[in-house]
């Protein structure tokens, strides 16, 4: 296992990241459209999604900062 | 961290091979065989009956109903051609044992499904559930539309019947 | 669409419990063990409330058969997580079996306590095996389940009706409780008709429901001369 | 092993552990992975023949599991939580024992997370949230906030683990690789400090209103049912001052057992003993403030069903516990706590686990009494007993809490070593100076030093 490894799984690393942020999206955004799709509440859907969907993407974002901040002034 | 690779390969196989599996398990039945090649074309052309001729309760019933020994009795009572199967049929008549069909086409017990309400109320033909049976030669070895909830709402969706649980769901 | 509501009469009403017994038969509610019973495990979607009131020795016996409420605001669907819980279009509260995850949430929602909960897959023993009725599920284990109006009865009353090309009548579809009842104290039918015997029988100025501070709009409703 | 050339190091202690395992590790190692394995089976046999094999009936349809949830997930507010409050308050004295508190966080918040699984009736049917999840229902809102706090504190644990890590890797010994790829490339460089402080900042700030929201969420489980003793406006505030206060004493304990174990006497000093608990001590209060208000209003009010479940708690089947819980969470605590004499190790010790236990039954209290006195008064009321499976999987949870910090410990240093490495190098002058900023009068500047190694 040599650097270029090691840099690759950190890549990788940070992709799951954003695989959850955006899965996690992609749920809400299905959950909204089922939502709609049987009339059951869908501006309380909307609402709790709208919240979820920005603390996840906040999240994934400072990781992200945090990677590229770490591998920009390497060596 | 060899061992962490190794374990984790391990771990990811594991998961694949399971989740292949649980997939595969899901969709692939094993084929039905049943006891007697029937032909539903060559019935159909030599005596000119419909499928309610002797699937007799499709309209007005939950099950559509197999035809018994004393219903195939009526002609097959004794040999009428020469095939190998007819042969089977007529045996049976004679012993006065009822075929063992085996059953292809089943919903779950809680599952309301129910022939009258899809082909005497609905007036859906019997090919879009279970295919061209008209024109085989054999019988059907496994479901043509797969009994799966998907594939009812579809439908459903389709032709704008119910999509509330309830209406079938018990 | 229809609005299925049911009334009793709890002046009729003698407490003899055919009710609970027909129910439970007709939708193969699990019999259980004596072990499970002690620890409230017992399994009635029709049950029959045993209150006192008086004091010794003037004791007055006071029978409330209980059912699912179907209540027009049901407390139990807010709150289940994959809506296997919902009311449907006949204003009755469905509960989808296959659907449910057995978080039991709905359990803990109801204030009437109706739902019950699979604990175990309840195998029925060899005389009662034979008794299981086709038009009903068994229910898999860990899955709420509860009184359902008898949907089955529903869903082929409907389709009779709709083969004969007439609209339901009053009577066409009475659960298994109102049926059996010895004292005639059910009515039941579609509210939104005036005509019914239930609508007449709503109006009756000894009806109440339970719990009607909460607001659920129990579409059962009692009679009682106090 | 060639550390040592850092024998040097002044913190070597702190790096010890992560070399040197004793005897006494493999064996509490061993001791819990068999606790977890017997509940493990125990469960595969629940999973086998359901729900049955609890003690669970009705009308208590909930029991231990969603007990333990709620304890665990309350406990899990020990760490992310404290540990951004006191560093966005700047308490110097945090940089010893932030580590600590994450850890604990995001262990127990994933032991917390299984736990309404295992109360599930069909596990085999979780993926119908994804499918047909609804997002009005509680339920659905603690799985998107525990996801969410969980990702929040696995982030907040690692951002400022990474000088640590790159400490190590620079070391060179075991796991070389590993640190390598975690280190993701830190080289302590002041850029890289600064981005990673910036990172650190945003989430501490973020991470406050996400661990506060976690915890107003599992209360409103309860309270948005119609239930009497859940259905109660100040259940939110409530649970979260009972998850930090047991959060606290979590905490303590930890520090406590991990301090003798891996000789830290000379990091977790007197000092942040004494401060933490303190910090025990107000939640304590701030705790029987609220347990006094809840059951104050419910018994003013007077309401018949309300009345039920609150005399069954304080008078019935329950009173034992309840007033077991008052005495574990207000009265044990006021009293080794309050006073300085007693606020010693040992002191602080049997207080951090009487809180344990007394925040366990206060969230057995909250759950059982109101499932057992249904609203409709012709129910009977119910029995709840909870069954083998059930005090296993406790054990289970808390096993595995134990474990999985003995695990973290032998990866990665327990005590944040840059972190005390900065405090002894840049922030006595930093509060020095700050201390000078909170007073106009230059004069008194002699007097006020002694004041501010006082304060901190």
């Amino acid at each position: 296992m040599n650097n270029k490894t090691i840099v690759i799984l950190q890549v990788f690393s940070v992709t799951l990241i954003w695989g959850l942020v955006l899965s996690i999206t992609a749920l809400c955004i299905h959950l909204i459209h089922v939502a709609y799709r049987v009339h059951d509440v869908p501006d309380a859907t909307v609402a709790i999604s709208i919240i979820a969907i920005l603390i996840f993407w906040v999240l994934g974002s400072i990781l992200t900062y945090v990677f590229v901040g770490l591998h920009k002034q390497r060596g | 961290m060899r061992d962490i690779i190794i374990g984790s390969v391990a771990f990811l196989l594991a998961l694949v091979i399971s989740s292949v599996w649980f997939i595969h398990a899901r969709d692939a039945r094993s084929e039905v065989l049943q006891p007697i090649q029937f032909n539903h074309k060559l019935m159909i052309e030599k005596t000119g009956f419909t499928c309610m001729g002797c699937h007799k309760l499709v309209k007005t019933n939950a099950r559509a109903g197999i035809p018994n020994i004393e219903t195939c009795g009526m002609c097959h009572s004794q040999m009428m051609g020469k095939s190998n199967e007819e042969n089977k049929v007529v045996a049976y008549v004679r012993q006065n044992k009822q075929i063992p069909w085996r059953t292809i086409y089943y919903v779950p017990d809680y599952v309301y499904f129910s022939h009258r309400r899809h082909v005497g109320i609905a007036k859906l033909k019997c090919s879009v559930c279970h295919g061209a049976i008209a024109s085989m030669t054999t019988p059907p070895r496994k479901q043509f539309l797969a009994i799966k909830m998907q594939n009812c709402i579809d439908c459903h969706e389709k032709y704008k019947a119910s999509t509330d649980c309830y209406a079938c769901h018990r | 669409m229809a609005r299925y509501g049911m009334v009793i009469d709890l002046d009729r009403c003698t407490g003899c419990g055919a009710c609970v017994t027909a129910c439970k038969a007709e939708n193969n509610v699990a019999i259980v063990s004596e072990d499970d019973a002690k620890m409230g495990r017992t399994m009635f979607w029709m049950k029959m409330l045993v209150g006192y009131e008086g004091e010794y020795p003037n004791i007055k016996m006071k029978f409330i058969p209980r059912l699912c409420f179907e209540c027009d605001k049901p407390p139990c669907i807010k709150v289940c997580p994959v809506r296997a819980t919902y009311k449907n279009e006949d204003g009755l509260v469905a509960q989808i079996y296959p659907q449910c995850i057995g978080c039991r949430y709905c359990m803990a929602a109801c204030p009437y306590t109706v739902k019950v909960f699979n604990w175990y897959r309840y195998v029925p023993e060899k005389p009662m095996s034979n008794c299981i009725n086709p038009d009903v599920s068994v229910r898999p284990k860990g899955v709420v389940e509860k009184c359902t109006f008898c949907i089955h009865r529903l869903q082929k009353a409907k389709e009779l009706a709709q083969a004969e090309h007439r609209k339901m009548r009053e009577g066409d579809y009475v659960p298994a409780c109102m049926q059996v009842c010895p004292a005639k104290a059910f009515y039941f039918g579609d509210l939104d008709n005036p005509q019914n015997r239930v609508t007449e029988a709503m109006r009756d100025v000894r009806g109440f429901t339970l719990l009607e501070d909460l607001g659920t709009d129990p579409k059962v409703h009692y009679l009682h001369a106090k | 092993m060639n550390s040592q050339n850092y024998k040097t190091d002044e913190d070597e202690v702190l790096f010890r552990p992560i070399y040197h395992t004793g005897r006494g590790f493999y064996l509490i190692a061993a001791v819990l992975l068999l606790i977890m394995l017997v509940a493990g089976t125990l469960y595969v046999s629940q999973l086998i023949y359901g729900l049955g094999v609890t003690g669970m009936g009705e009308p208590v349809t909930w029991g231990f599991y969603i007990i333990d949830f709620i304890f665990f997930i309350g406990i899990s507010h020990a760490g992310t939580l404290i540990s951004a409050i006191l560093r966005l308050s700047k308490a110097e004295w945090r940089r010893p024992i932030t580590r600590m508190a994450e850890v604990i966080t995001a262990i127990v918040l994933a032991i917390g997370g299984l736990h309404p699984i295992i109360d599930l009736g069909r596990p085999d049917r979780i993926l119908h949230l994804v499918t047909s999840g609804r997002l009005q229902s509680p339920l659905l809102w603690d799985v998107f906030s525990i996801t969410a706090y969980f990702t929040a504190s696995t982030v907040y644990l690692y951002l400022p683990l990474i000088p640590d890590i790159a400490l190590l890797r620079d070391r060179g010994d075991k796991h070389h690789k590993l640190y390598e790829f975690l280190s993701w490339g830190y080289n302590g460089s002041p850029e890289h400090k600064k981005v990673l402080e910036r990172a650190i900042n945003i989430l501490m700030v973020m991470v406050i209103p996400i661990a506060i929201s976690v915890h107003t969420i599992i209360s409103w489980i309860f309270a948005m049912t119609l239930q009497p003793g859940w259905h109660s406006t100040i259940f939110g505030p409530y649970f979260v001052v009972g998850a930090i206060f047991s959060g606290i004493a979590a905490l303590l304990i930890i520090m406590i057992i991990f301090r003798k174990a891996y000789h830290f006497e000379n990091y977790l000093r007197d000092v942040h003993f004494d401060y933490l608990s303190t910090l025990l001590l107000i939640m304590s209060l701030l705790w029987f403030y609220f347990t006094f208000a809840e059951y104050l209003t419910g018994f003013y009010g007077h309401e018949p069903q309300e009345m039920r479940v609150f005399f069954y708690k304080i008078d019935g089947r329950f009173a034992p516990l309840f007033w077991l819980m008052v005495v574990c969470n207000f009265v044990i605590p006021v009293i080794l706590l309050g006073f300085k004499k007693l606020r010693k190790i040992p002191g602080i010790l049997i207080a951090s686990f009487s809180v344990i236990l007394g925040m366990w039954l206060e969230r057995l209290i909250i759950v059982i009494p109101s499932l057992a006195n249904p609203r409709l008064s012709y129910v009977r009321t119910g029995v709840y007993f909870p069954s083998i499976t059930e005090v296993m999987l406790l054990l289970f949870g808390l096993a595995a809490l134990g474990f999985g910090f003995m695990m973290f410990s032998k990866l990665f240093p327990l005590i944040s070593i840059w972190e005390i490495k900065e405090g002894r190098e840049e922030s006595v002058h930093n509060v020095s100076q700050r201390l000078k900023g909170y007073f106009p009068a230059p004069q008194a500047m002699h007097s006020m030093e002694v004041e501010g190694h006082h304060e901190q």
